[in-house]
């Protein structure tokens, strides 16, 4: 609580309509992947999903800083980063269930959504690789001498590749416009991250590199919002790169087939109790805003996420042969 | 005799193997107690064998594939799980520079007793990072024996000449045998390296298959059949050693080959069992030599795509009647 | 025309191109104005460029790929070069994964103007962690191109070509053809990848040859042109697309074909070749396709024993006598 | 100084004796580099080498806490960690002149000799690939049950490869008996350091994996002894890795033809002035050794280094046949 008694999210950064804007986000991030899940109960989502469901915070706290033109590199678990990067919902649902007018016309997937009209890079769904990918984007700013910045996600068990360690090495001594967030929701796959590495915090591998790292809590919009806010404004004055820790939790499983049971039962309750969602609710609630302001945003992401899915549905299903096409792109000059 | 699934047939390999010889373990992301495996082939031996033995690991193939080679070359049989066999292009250089070189370049002194055991194949919509079949990679690289079962009695009994053998192993799986049942013996046996089954045999045509494409070119051979067409079907269980006289000997007879597998076309398996057909038994041939694999292009994710670019029965058999 | 080193020739395509294109730039381990790469390929590129444009990089690799992967989908023309071909073994999934199937699983929204340099080969008896030939494994990766010039005229315009594509170029050199003397044009000029190179006509028995192959089927066509045996060399200089046409053409003229390269034999770059012509040239074959390459061991350090399975003119002559 | 005056080496740790036979150690690898180098200057040595003159006191204060059946794991520059883990020197020597008594029969060479019989488990030419290598043995020791332990030794330019990352975060979430001995010769062919990583030590990169770094002069052997003691002592006793950064410089340049021209001319002399077998000759005079026992010692490595030259030139090159033999073992039960 400030002085003022408006809890953190009183702070000047983040007035109160910029709160609603990333409520709102976070809040589509969640229904969209409530419609996923449910879409894949139908059998209507091919192949498997990993959901974001419970991390928006760190998606949306993170993009909001970005331009369209700023770059984002996303993972598996990539649902949330392209809606908060700006993606448009329909597409996004479209690839997700293997059609047409999806983003990668249906060649990518869940796994594979990119929109390089808004910067998003694309998804890579091998843990970490994405982490040397964003490295070279911002190679790129700096050779080109743009002021974009690039941000990259990645988990928990991403920091223990080869690829963390190149990666940011990298993008440290060269001081690149990048921010590497790392997502901690505890676990990668069944995986406990005390039993993947000793540190409890993986920011406090920046000092290998040299470069500041900053350990927020992820559920709270308004430290994401915050840090992210610092690490931007140190790329794009041209001083180098910065690793953010968000910790956080997956509402779900794994992957839609896995029920988690790897996870203590006190651990759920508490971190669900922590949602993002609830606690920037509560802030508004705190702010003042009313029940039909609230009612209204809900019915608002309720309609974009139906439109949403409605169109992927209606879309077909790429013609087989468009599986021969799109290997190389044009030859060049 | 038993029916059990090729995942089952797997386990109980690697369990037996455990039990007759302490010195081998697994190690692997999520092999362990939580998960037992992307695929629950190690399901159940982290509570059999402890968590010593059944070892879950940090992201990190390289090392992952390092500590193994370590271990190997210092009294234990360590057996890697990759959870995707796409990603064992993060631990190639420990794969081939180390692991299969190790015996040869330190003139003898040391043996590497390491089973890779991986999963490839398209066909569950998981695209590009996780449908790949690696298998021809493997195939170039001197030092490794490369195991490619494609039934649950060859999966235990190879797997068992992999975790015995001195060798370092590269042993491919597939994703949609795990779920798919055969018969075993209840007793113990092993399969020798090198020695290709006849699955179906047949006068007129052969078709050399491996892994998954084994049983889409049994069915191609079926429909064949009824049309008078007979295809034998001939599976080389390993790639390294290939066995060279079945292969030899089968189009000997048939005079015809048709070579199918999954991973792309380009200097893959395919190509291999071609050049080897084309060098050894050319004057046999009556016809071209024709090979079925995916196109050269990345696994798409949309189902219909998906379908487009894998090998199936029906690919096969049109394959089939352009030279027959 | 001029008289340059292979290597020289290299250096002037990267100098020529940088000076074009802006957004060409070059990074790798020790490229820059200290040691101007391994092989001297970008010495004195650094003054000329800047350090900016022509990167030093800490050995990592995987991020040097994959830096250079982020930089070419934003805009950047990036040159890669890894000191040996045996390293990309490091950098794999960068490669495959990532650079070569950007374009196709993202639905062609993003291209990857990428080229990777790398040396290959053995000869100079540095063993089996620097001297291996991995052609055959870029081949099997849809989405990406694989250039193999053997000469400084070839190394010039293909390296330009490779430098202008938009799409990910995995370009071989080879460790023995840098000081390798040969003209090119003083004038700009790129090679089309796809087409191949009668390097020498011939009646009797067509050599296909990669890289430093080429020089040693040379010598061997010289010494059986004494004997009586015209021998025509083609050399495919890119390995994707390779020159289907060009390969049966010839073999349609001579009725035989010997396939020498080197990297092992085993589904290697001979093996695809191989394949290639016992399906779509058969008919016209009077003898049994044969392959050289090296025999499946690692590379030896000894000299006796690394000269012992490199391929050369001798095992060249002797492959040919078999057949012809 | 102590309080006795004896100067560093006066520590009851490392008596006279003891520290004789360092010195002797760390004499007869640099002797013998200086025969590789004339050797190779009369065409007698094929390929390349890495000398390791200059850094003799790593591998040799580092070994000499190791027993025969301790392992190491050994690169490019290895010269010097087998003639400190005990290796033959003739064999060593017709090994890296590709000679059939070599230990590797010839298929190996400089960059890739291994003694088994001692632990030591080979050098392998991909730098950083040995950190997983040992760290593996380190678990071999782990479930074997017994006491020994694995020393991997590396150098600076290692330290950014992602098996470095990888490895040792394994030992040490593990807590595996392993020293992993940076050798930061400041130099990574010609990079330097610092155009390489920000931060100026590599054992402060220990800290990302929650194990103990330790900083040392890598060419004062006394300090590298007992810095390998104490991380020999962890290992032995069950309570995991150690990251040993040992400062130190190549007195050559990284490859038999690099005339290291990108070194400061100050610096080098400053080096060579800090010469770790100068050091601990001095050390030994100080300590009141004779000249004639000096001598007495400088005749043995002499004598050792040409009796191990005259075996390997005598030696046979293998017969062309065996380049095809031994890819395979035995089959195994
Ligand atoms: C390199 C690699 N190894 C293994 C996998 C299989 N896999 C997919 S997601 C995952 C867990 C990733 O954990 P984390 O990085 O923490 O991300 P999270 O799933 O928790 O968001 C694993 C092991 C993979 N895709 N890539
Ligand atoms: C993975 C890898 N990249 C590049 C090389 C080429 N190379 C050989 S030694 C070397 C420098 C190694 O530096 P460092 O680790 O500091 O060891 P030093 O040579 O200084 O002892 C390089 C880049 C290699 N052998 N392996
Ligand atoms: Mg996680
Ligand atoms: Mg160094």
């Amino acid at each position: 609580m400030d002085d003022e008694g408006n809890g953190n999210l009183g702070n000047p950064i983040l007035d109160r309509s910029r709160l609603i804007e990333l409520h709102e986000k976070m809040l589509t991030i969640r229904v969209f992947e409530e419609r996923v899940f449910e879409l894949y109960g139908q059998n209507l989502v091919p192949g498997t999903i990993h959901l974001y469901a419970g991390e928006e915070a760190v998606a949306v706290g993170v993009c909001s800083h970005l331009l369209d033109d700023d770059y984002i590199v996303s993972t598996h678990r990539g649902h949330g980063h392209c809606i908060a990067k700006g993606a448009r919902l329909d597409r996004t649902m479209a690839e997700i269930l293997g059609r047409k007018d999806g983003y990668c016309q249906g060649k990518g997937g869940s796994m594979h959504i990119a929109d390089f009209s808004k910067g998003m890079l694309g998804a890579t769904a091998v843990v970490g690789a994405g982490i040397p990918i964003a490295t070279g984007a911002g190679l790129s700013i700096k050779l080109r001498g743009t002021k974009q910045v690039a941000a990259c996600f990645f988990g928990d068990g991403a920091s223990n590749q080869g690829t963390f360690h190149e990666g940011i090495n990298l993008a440290a001594i060269w001081r690149l416009p990048v921010l590497f967030i790392c997502e901690n929701n505890l676990y990668a796959m069944g995986t406990r991250q005390s039993q993947a590495m000793i540190v409890p915090d993986i920011a406090e591998r920046a000092r290998a590199y040299g470069i500041p790292g900053i350990l927020v809590k992820g559920n709270d919009v308004l430290e994401v919002f915050k840090a992210a806010k610092e690490a931007v404004e140190r790329a794009r004055g041209g001083n180098g790169p910065t690793l953010v820790e968000c910790k956080t939790y997956r509402r779900m499983g794994h992957s839609r087939m896995d029920p988690a049971a790897y996870r203590p039962r006190a651990e759920v309750d508490e971190w669900l109790r922590n949602d993002p969602i609830r606690r920037s609710k509560d802030e508004l609630l705190r702010m003042g805003i009313s029940d039909a302001e609230l009612a209204k945003i809900e019915a608002r992401v309720s309609d974009a996420v139906n439109t949403a899915a409605e169109f992927a549905l209606n879309s077909p299903f790429p013609d087989s042969k468009e599986a021969f096409e799109g290997v190389y792109g044009q030859e060049g000059t | 005799m038993k029916e059990i699934t090729y995942r089952d047939a797997l386990r109980e390999a690697l369990v037996e193997e455990m039990q007759r010889d302490e010195t081998v373990f697994i190690l692997g992301e999520d092999v362990g107690r939580y998960w037992g495996g992307a695929f629950k082939v190690t399901k159940g031996l982290a509570e059999e064998f402890g968590d010593e033995r059944v070892r879950d690991t940090p992201i990190s193939e390289s090392a992952i594939v390092g500590a193994a080679v370590g271990a190997a070359i210092t009294g234990m049989r360590p057996i890697v799980e990759i959870m995707f066999g796409d990603l064992t292009t993060l631990a190639m250089d420990q794969i081939v520079n180390q692991a299969a070189k190790i015996h040869y370049m330190f003139g003898g002194q040391a043996s590497v007793p390491l089973v890779i055991r991986t999963p490839f194949g398209g066909g569950v919509n998981i695209a590009a990072h996780h449908s790949q079949s690696l298998e021809a990679w493997f195939m170039h690289v001197p030092g490794l024996l490369v195991a490619a079962p494609s039934t649950p009695y060859d999966a235990k009994g190879l797997l068992k000449t992999a975790i015995r053998n001195n060798n370092p192993v590269f042993f491919c799986e597939h994703k949609l045998l795990y779920p798919f049942k055969g018969s075993i013996p209840e007793e113990d046996y092993t399969i020798p390296f090198g020695s290709a089954r006849v699955v179906r045999e047949g006068e007129d045509i052969t078709i050399v298959a491996t892994m998954f494409m084994v049983h889409e070119a049994l069915s191609a051979a079926d429909t064949l059949k009824k049309e008078g067409l007979s295809a034998e079907v001939l599976d080389p269980r390993t790639l390294v050693p290939l066995d060279k006289e079945a292969l030899v000997a089968s189009v000997k007879k048939t005079g015809r080959a048709v070579i199918v597998s999954e991973g792309c076309k380009t200097a893959g398996v395919t190509a291999e069992i071609a050049a080897v057909i084309a060098e050894e038994a050319i004057d046999y041939l009556d016809a071209p030599l024709v090979r079925v694999a995916e196109p050269d292009t990345p696994i798409p994710f949309s189902p219909p795509l998906e379908k487009a670019v894998i090998p199936n029965k029906d690919t096969i058999i049109k394959a089939v009647r352009n030279i027959a």
